[in-house]
């Protein structure tokens, strides 16, 4: 249902972060985007959301396909319409409304109250313990709330594909775990398509179908997420190895990554 | 540099470096820190851990002056410090990182990094007008000790950036380095690994050993990321809805039921 | 021949809007009248206006600009432009005319040699209204007189005159500021309400003015009782209503509409043949009136400079040709003037007017009582500012 | 104590009047998080725009209708032109390109229409109302009302669904665009509902002291009515604008005389820097969430 | 071509800190300086006096703000209130006897202390309400001045500048005025872009960024804040009283007014906030255009190319200068500054497009 080929995209004018991506989500399918720091993950979700002209980006080259439909030329309100939704890296919540407002302000414009109502639960359902904070400003709530605050706010649009930038960052292990429960659950019940921008990527391929490696602005490795799990150079780039990691004794200087497929 | 080999004792032993008495922090009506008692010795990692939350971030706060406790006592190597100004108590050898990266946007990592030399300069306008005769010469001498932690920290190729385009991962590193050229004795982290992937993560923790060993410092940690955690750490301390809950040796720690219960989720997600 | 340059850098987009078109349209007119007739000895009169915005910068780079391009007048028509120019046009040794801004102690020639107010400084204006409510509205011994005032130094400047003069006939004087720029001044009225003033002088422009006259009506205080200071035009009359402001009353230093012989001239000349430079509408309104005025007396000084002299003209000429002004009416429009080398601001003639529903009708005739007092002040200030310079 | 009255309640109605001019910018801050530094050169706009209708003989109240309008339509092309680009940009920068807008339009409207200040009327007359000896103005009383209910109609508007989506944006443009509210509509509507309030305030100013340029210097009172009450909340202008105006008169009132001068504006400022001291955010205005 | 960045290696700490390492652009700064230094000899006393002199002078008004603004972060809306009140202490020290050398100290000193107070009132809030608070001083000044007439010079609130020296130099004439002007300038230039480069400059945009993380390092954020609005106040009033001595040659309060210091900030603005350069720009562009603009409309309506009304001749210029400065916000938001720098980075890595990658 989303399809990119060969995206690039130059930042400022000068800077090109993404150069050739080419990646595809199915229907109902969960998909991870695996890489470093500063490899474009991030980088790539806002093309397909339509967020990068705030940040003075621009996707110069490639097309991007949602529904068989070129999306290029939409602006993210749109894009949101037709059921594509990002949740950011980084929460970016609401801060001075309260959760309640936050759910109420993704809603559509024209919606019925009925369905508002319908969808509200649901994320409440989800997330029981937003409930707690019915008078508080989300900006006071901590990260993990946001979190799922984020999430849910992104549930409220009714995306047919949701998009998440590492919504395991700065959460605690019950909570890493919680949170990738409830998008499988998610994932499952309304047969949501899920595209993930993990770093944990230990649970990251535990838990998607498919994945894809992006180094430097190139996606370097793509497939079944079984199949890169065995992967020698992701099991010790990503994943640590096949033993626990002595820290104490982590090499200052490794070989390179060769990426053999 | 000749850093690593001026080696110190990083066994924990019996001076007292940080002491929070009974501390308490309340927000409007939200009671954040309750009543939290610890103590960090010299040359040991303490761990803070536990829920999203529960108050880390609030405690570091409190001990840096940002949100100073409204209740109980904190003793700096035996001083009291809990009236002191941020600057005041940064001044008496504490040095923080961020959980989000608090680096200067305008200005570029050497920039960032020199003015962890802050304490060691002496800014003032007249200086800078006699730049040629008087503050070009700290400026140099400043840059050395700079130079030194940017080569342990392995920052050279990004030393001349804009601190706001490099990788996250590198802006923690250089928060790191910030922190580290102010020599401090003691070392405050607040997740400082989060948002990174397995090999970036083991970056970081040979850095901050390196950090440690070279410099002999005392560090209490904050990060979810247990592996690390019981890996590096003396100690833990877990606070819970602002209360310590349990404190102790890291494997013990983590496997106690109410930390489990309340932090951890299932057993085997203490290895990730 | 050579042109005799006159530059014009007016304030036509900021403080003194209110004025700026209608003023500026008189003065080019006038100039029209004098070149269609020949100019002066055959040279004709190059009027260069710009804006300055009312501000100093601008100004000064007008009139360096104007000075280099031969200029030998000036009209700034603001005051914190003239102020910034006295230095210069004094050492420049170019004419400035000031007329009913800039300062009053300028009317010293002595200090001020190449600076001409030209009309009734502001100390005259304020003593010409307290002569005719003195001879006029039953004397003002053991009134009251309330001098309501925007807080500026232009509406400060009449207060020293004021008060010698409450000394010297026996009045109660009180003043009022309200704060720039004028368009709320509730609480001053209500003040000045209950000090029930028998005579209150209202001391702004623009649109302060008109609101200073709807307060003073809505507080009960009769149209007769309210005498402004010379900047009140048919503009607020209309925006009060035209009826409502029957009998409000100002200073005037020049005629008002088309009657005198000199407007009427303008109109056959320059109106009718379709050469006026604005709408018609606005020939014989005050600051039409008052920008013809300037102009004939400045062009009269250049026909007298001329004759005696003989071209080019330059400002030192320019100087002599306005002091050896006498008696200059200009057909009517103007009281008579006399300049001299001591007396730049030609004798401080002025009469009060009234509103009668349509346009401004005199209520006496010129007169410039009181020159002994307003003379007091001009020589004060003009001493201080030799110290200063 | 009549004249303590007296200014008490013509302050009031002062203060109501300022705030019409400032609801203006509490709008636009609210939603599009833009302090609007244009709203004096709009309400001039709107006051010219209403003469220009009513000099071709339109019936006052059908002007200010079209008036209006016209000013809804110009608010969004505002958001069209100026500040859709603006979007990401340091908040100074769009401060700037406010003011900008404003020495445009203050060329504009005079340089078109001509410098002179023109009359409007909406039929109030001059006669104040008396109770007493207290003197009340009745135009003022007119404003002080259109101000109630505008601010009143505002309050309620933020509560609705779309007020509260005109938060959302005004808290975060990028996460508002994200989840699909479209920011450049909800800046637009807020920038014509600027508009409007600067209408009403146009006429009801306009009224009192004519039309000319000087009515975009009312921006000054307005602001500081918005420093006071808090510059995202509707209420902190209602309630910012009655203490501006009632102290801006009664203070003076008695201060005036023994001062020697008039003490309205170093009231209004000592007023500012009272409450930038001691409540940073004016009294209903949101705290800014830092969190370390 | 023009900038080569290649072959240049600095081998010292010293000559990497240098205020412009490329030497292209050093050259550029030469040849700048001396063409401030052979001005009176090339352009002619009209340019001098109309344009070069007010706009050094303002360009060091901006460069003061910059401090304040662009470096430090703390915007302020009342600078003109700050130069008046140099202005006034020069001009009543001067008065009173003093030598302007000492006078333009005193000058500084009393802009700087009360700029200082007023800073420590704002000290907790940031951003819009920080431009109120300064608002404020501007109203608070501003009053006082008209209020008191030993400050303002009695009913006519003007003062004129007493005939003076400066280093046994007779201010008389145009061109010492314009050195002086000049020097004046060139000094807050080269300890702006010295401040910038050292630790106290660090310190101040440490201050700006995040006030709690400079706080950490140690950084006295209060102090900071007082010194940034100490050294700026101190730079404004010299500035003021040099603009009062050499170009205008008398104040009163209109010249300081609240319209002032709007287009003081609209100079570091347009110019772009923090740059040195872009406050020479910003001060040109925002003294300039509307003078430009007012004799280029003339020019054209005398050629009878513009046939409208003197109203609206005189509000075109202002029309334009408006659209100018929303304009180029809307093209290059970080001001003329960044257009220029755009244009070198345009050429440091010609032939090729990108920088990186
Ligand atoms: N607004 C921007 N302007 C310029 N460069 C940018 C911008 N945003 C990102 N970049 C650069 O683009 C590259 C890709 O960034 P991106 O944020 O997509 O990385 P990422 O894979 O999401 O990394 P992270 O793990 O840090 O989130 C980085 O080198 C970054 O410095
Ligand atoms: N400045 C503040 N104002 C109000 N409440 C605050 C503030 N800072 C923190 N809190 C509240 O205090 C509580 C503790 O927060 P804290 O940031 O210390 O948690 P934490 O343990 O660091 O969590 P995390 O792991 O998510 O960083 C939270 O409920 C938070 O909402
Ligand atoms: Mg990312
Ligand atoms: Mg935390």
């Amino acid at each position: 249902m989303l399809k990119l080929s060969n995206v690039e995209v130059v930042y400022d004018k000068v800077f090109l972060a993404i150069r050739g991506v080419s990646l595809q989500v199915n229907e109902g399918g969960m998909v991870a985007l695996l890489g470093s720091n500063g490899a474009g993950k991030s980088t790539t979700l806002k093309s397909i959301s339509g967020l990068l002209a705030p940040e003075r980006g621009e996707v110069t080259r490639g097309s991007i396909e949602f529904l068989g439909e070129n999306i290029l030329p939409y602006g993210a309100p749109k894009r949101v319409g037709m059921g594509l939704v990002h949740v950011m890296e980084g929460r970016r919540i609401f801060g001075h409304l309260t959760p309640d407002d936050n759910l109420l302000a993704a809603y559509r414009n024209g919606g019925s109250r009925a369905r508002l109502n319908q969808l509200r639960d649901m994320v409440y359902d989800y997330f029981p313990r937003l409930t707690q904070f019915q008078k508080t400003k989300a900006g006071y709530l901590s990260g993990g709330e946001q979190q799922m605050l984020a999430i849910g706010r992104a549930l409220m649009t009714e995306p047919k594909l949701i998009m998440l930038d590492e919504p395991s960052l700065g959460l605690s292990p019950r909570l890493v775990q919680e949170i990738f429960g409830i998008i499988r659950k998610i994932n499952q019940e309304n047969n949501m398509s899920v595209l993930l921008v993990e770093q944990n990527a230990a649970a990251a391929l535990e838990f998607v179908d498919h994945a894809y490696l992006i180094e430097n602005g190139n996606v370097v490795m793509s497939g079944e997420a079984k199949v890169l799990k065995e992967n020698p150079d992701v099991q010790e780039f990503y994943l640590g190895g096949a033993d626990r990691v002595d820290y104490h004794n982590v090499k200052h200087y490794r070989r390179r990554k060769r990426w053999l497929a | 540099m000749s850093l690593t080999s001026t080696l110190t004792s990083t066994a924990p032993n019996n001076e007292v470096v940080l002491a929070c008495h009974n501390i308490s922090r309340w927000f409007g009506g939200l009671h954040a820190v309750k009543h939290v008692t610890m103590e960090i010795r010299k040359g040991e990692t303490l761990g803070l851990v536990g829920p999203n939350g529960s108050g880390k971030t609030t405690t570091v706060n409190a001990i840096t002056g940002f949100f100073p406790p409204q209740e109980g006592e904190i003793l700096y190597m035996g001083r009291p410090i809990q009236k002191m100004r941020p600057h005041e108590i940064a001044q008496q050898g504490i040095a923080r990182t961020f959980q989000n990266v608090a680096l200067f946007k305008g200005m570029s990592v050497l920039d960032n990094i020199l003015l962890g030399r802050h304490n060691f300069m002496k800014p003032s306008v007249l200086r800078a007008m006699l730049y040629w005769w008087s503050a070009q010469k700290e400026e140099v001498s400043n840059r050395y000790k700079v130079e030194e932690i940017i080569d342990l920290l392995q920052l050279e190729d990004v030393r001349d950036e804009m601190v706001d385009v490099v990788p996250l991962g590198t802006q923690k590193r250089v928060e790191l380095a910030r922190a580290l050229v102010a020599e401090p004795q003691f070392l405050i982290l607040d997740e400082p690994m989060a948002g990174m992937n397995q090999e970036e993560k083991e970056y970081m923790v040979r850095f901050i050993l390196d950090a440690k060993e070279a410099l002999g410092l005392t560090i209490l940690l904050i990060e979810h990321h247990m592996d690390v955690v019981t890996a590096i750490c003396d100690r833990l301390v877990v606070l819970n809805n602002g209360e310590k809950i349990k404190e102790g040796q890291p494997l013990e720690a983590i496997s106690d039921p109410t930390v489990v219960a309340a932090y951890i989720g299932r057993v085997d997600n203490a290895a990730a | 021949k050579d042109p005799i340059k006159f530059a014009a850098p007016l304030d036509y987009t900021a403080v003194y809007t209110f004025l700026t078109n209608e003023y500026a349209q008189g003065q080019k007119d006038y100039v029209t009248m004098v070149n269609e007739s020949g100019g002066i000895d055959g040279h004709k009169i190059e009027y260069m206006t710009s804006d300055t915005g009312n501000q100093p910068q601008r100004g000064i780079e007008a009139y360096n600009r104007a000075l280099r391009d031969g200029a030998i007048w000036f009209d700034f028509l603001s005051t914190p432009v003239a102020r910034a120019m006295v230095n210069r046009v004094l050492d420049d040794k170019v004419v400035m005319i000031t007329a009913f801004h800039g300062r009053g102690d300028a009317s010293d020639g002595e200090t001020f040699p190449y600076v001409f107010p030209v009309m009734s400084t502001y100390w005259s204006q304020a003593a010409t209204l307290i002569d005719y409510m003195e001879q006029h509205e039953g004397g003002l011994k053991g009134k009251k007189v309330a001098h309501v005032y925007i807080d500026s130094p232009f509406g400060r400047e009449p207060i020293p005159v004021l008060e010698k003069l409450s000394d010297k006939l026996g009045f109660t004087l009180r003043t009022f500021p309200y704060a720039s720029p004028g368009n709320e001044q509730s609480s001053t009225w209500s003040e000045v309400r209950r000090f029930r003033p028998d005579q209150v002088i209202i001391w702004g422009a623009g649109g302060g003015q008109a609101v200073s006259v709807r307060e003073a009506i809505r507080n009960g205080i009769a149209p007769e009782k309210i005498h402004s200071v010379v900047w009140l035009a048919e503009a607020d009359m209309e925006s009060v209503g035209k009826d409502t402001a029957k009998g409000i009353r100002k200073f005037e230093g020049t005629d008002n509409g088309t009657n005198s012989a000199l407007i009427q001239e303008i109109m056959a000349k320059v109106i009718e043949p379709g050469k006026g430079s604005g709408p018609k509408e606005n020939v014989g309104r005050s600051y039409y009136n008052i920008g013809v005025a300037t102009m004939a007396v400045s062009v009269e000084a250049a026909r007298l400079a001329m004759k005696e002299f003989g071209a080019p003209l330059d400002g030192e000429k320019l100087r002599k040709g306005f002091e050896m002004i006498k008696d200059y009416d200009a057909n009517g429009l103007l009281p008579p003037l006399s300049f001299s080398e001591k007396d730049h601001q030609g004798g401080g003639f002025g009469r009060v007017s009234h509103w009668d529903g349509e346009k401004w009708a005199p209520l006496n005739e010129w007169s410039n009582p009181y020159q002994d007092i307003v003379w007091e002040s001009i020589r004060q200030d003009a001493a201080a500012f030799k110290e200063g310079r | 104590m009549a004249y303590f009255l007296e200014l008490l309640i013509n302050g009031a109605l002062t203060g109501l009047m300022y705030s019409l001019v400032a609801l203006g910018v509490v709008l636009i801050y609210k939603s599009a998080g833009v302090p609007n530094l244009a709203q004096g050169a709009m309400v001039m706009s709107a006051a010219y725009i209403v003469w220009v209708l009513s000099s071709y003989g339109v019936p006052m109240l059908l002007a200010i209708l079209i008036g209006a309008i016209i000013m809804f339509i110009f608010g969004m092309l505002a958001e069209r032109f100026l500040l859709r680009k603006m979007v990401g940009q340091p908040i100074i920068m769009i401060v700037m390109l406010t003011l900008g807008l404003e020495i445009f339009l203050r060329g504009f409207g005079p340089g078109i229409l001509g410098a002179a200040p023109k009359q409007i009327s909406i039929g109030v007359s001059l006669a104040p109302i008396i109770i007493g000896d207290v003197f009340i103005n009745r135009i003022y009383l007119v404003g002080g009302v259109i101000a109630l209910l505008l601010i009143g109609a505002s309050a309620l508007f933020f509560r609705t669904r779309t007020g509260t989506k005109l938060r959302a944006v005004s808290d975060d443009h990028i996460s508002s665009w994200s989840v699909g509210i479209s920011v450049e509509r909800a800046i637009g509507v807020s920038w014509g509902i600027a508009g409007i309030s600067a209408l009403a305030a146009g006429v009801v100013w306009g009224s009192v002291q004519g039309v000319d340029w000087t009515l975009s210097e009312l921006l000054f009172p307005a602001i500081a009515v918005v420093i006071l009450g808090g510059l995202d909340s509707v209420l902190g202008v209602l309630i910012g604008g009655l203490i501006v105006g009632i102290l801006g008169s009664v203070i003076p009132g008695y201060l005036d005389e023994i001062a020697g001068g008039g003490t309205r504006d170093v009231v209004t400022s000592v007023i500012i820097l009272l409450t930038i001291m001691f409540r940073p955010y004016g009294i209903l205005g949101r705290e800014d969430i830092e969190r370390v | 071509m023009f900038y080569r960045l290649s072959g240049i290696h600095h081998t010292r700490y010293e000559t990497a800190r240098r205020l412009w390492p490329i030497p292209a652009d050093r050259r550029q700064v030469w040849f700048l300086l001396l063409l401030g230094l052979a001005a009176p000899f090339v352009f002619s006393n009209f340019y001098l006096t109309s344009y070069i002199m007010p706009w050094l002078i303002l360009s060091a008004a901006a460069l003061s703000l910059t401090l304040l603004m662009g470096i430090a972060g703390q915007l302020h809306f009342g600078f003109a209130s700050v130069m008046a009140i140099g202005a006034y202490t020069s001009i009543h020290l001067t008065r009173a006897g003093v030598p302007l050398e000492f006078a333009l100290l005193g000058a500084g000193l009393a802009s700087a202390l009360i700029g200082s107070v007023f800073g420590a009132a704002a000290l907790r809030v940031k951003g819009l309400y920080l431009v109120m608070a300064t608002l404020a001083m501007q109203y608070l000044v501003d009053w006082t001045i008209i209020n008191v007439p030993a400050i303002s010079g009695g009913a006519q609130a003007t003062l004129q500048t007493p005939a003076s020296t400066f280093f046994f130099i007779s201010l008389k004439t145009d061109m010492a005025r314009y050195y002086l002007a000049l020097l004046w300038v060139v000094f807050v230039t080269l300890l702006i872009l010295n401040i910038k480069r050292t630790s106290i400059g660090r310190a101040l945009v440490a201050v700006r960024d995040k006030d709690y993380a400079a706080a950490v390092i140690g950084v006295n954020v209060v102090r900071y804040k007082l010194v940034a609005f100490f050294t700026s106040s101190f730079l404004g009033g010299v500035t003021g009283a040099i603009l009062a001595f050499c170009y205008y040659q008398a104040v009163t309060p209109e010249q300081f007014n609240f319209n002032i210091s709007v287009q003081l900030v609209a100079m570091v603005l347009v110019g772009g906030l923090g740059s040195v350069l872009g406050a020479y720009l910003g001060a040109g562009f925002v003294l300039l255009v509307p003078i430009l603009l007012t004799n280029g409309v003339i020019l054209l309506s005398g050629m009878g190319w513009l046939d409208v009304s003197t109203n609206l001749l005189a509000h075109i210029p202002l029309m334009i200068y408006g659209a100018l400065i929303i304009g180029f916000l809307l093209f290059e938001p970080l001001g003329l500054g960044k257009i220029y720098d755009n244009f070198r980075n345009y050429l440091l890595v010609w032939p090729f497009r990108h920088s990186k990658l």
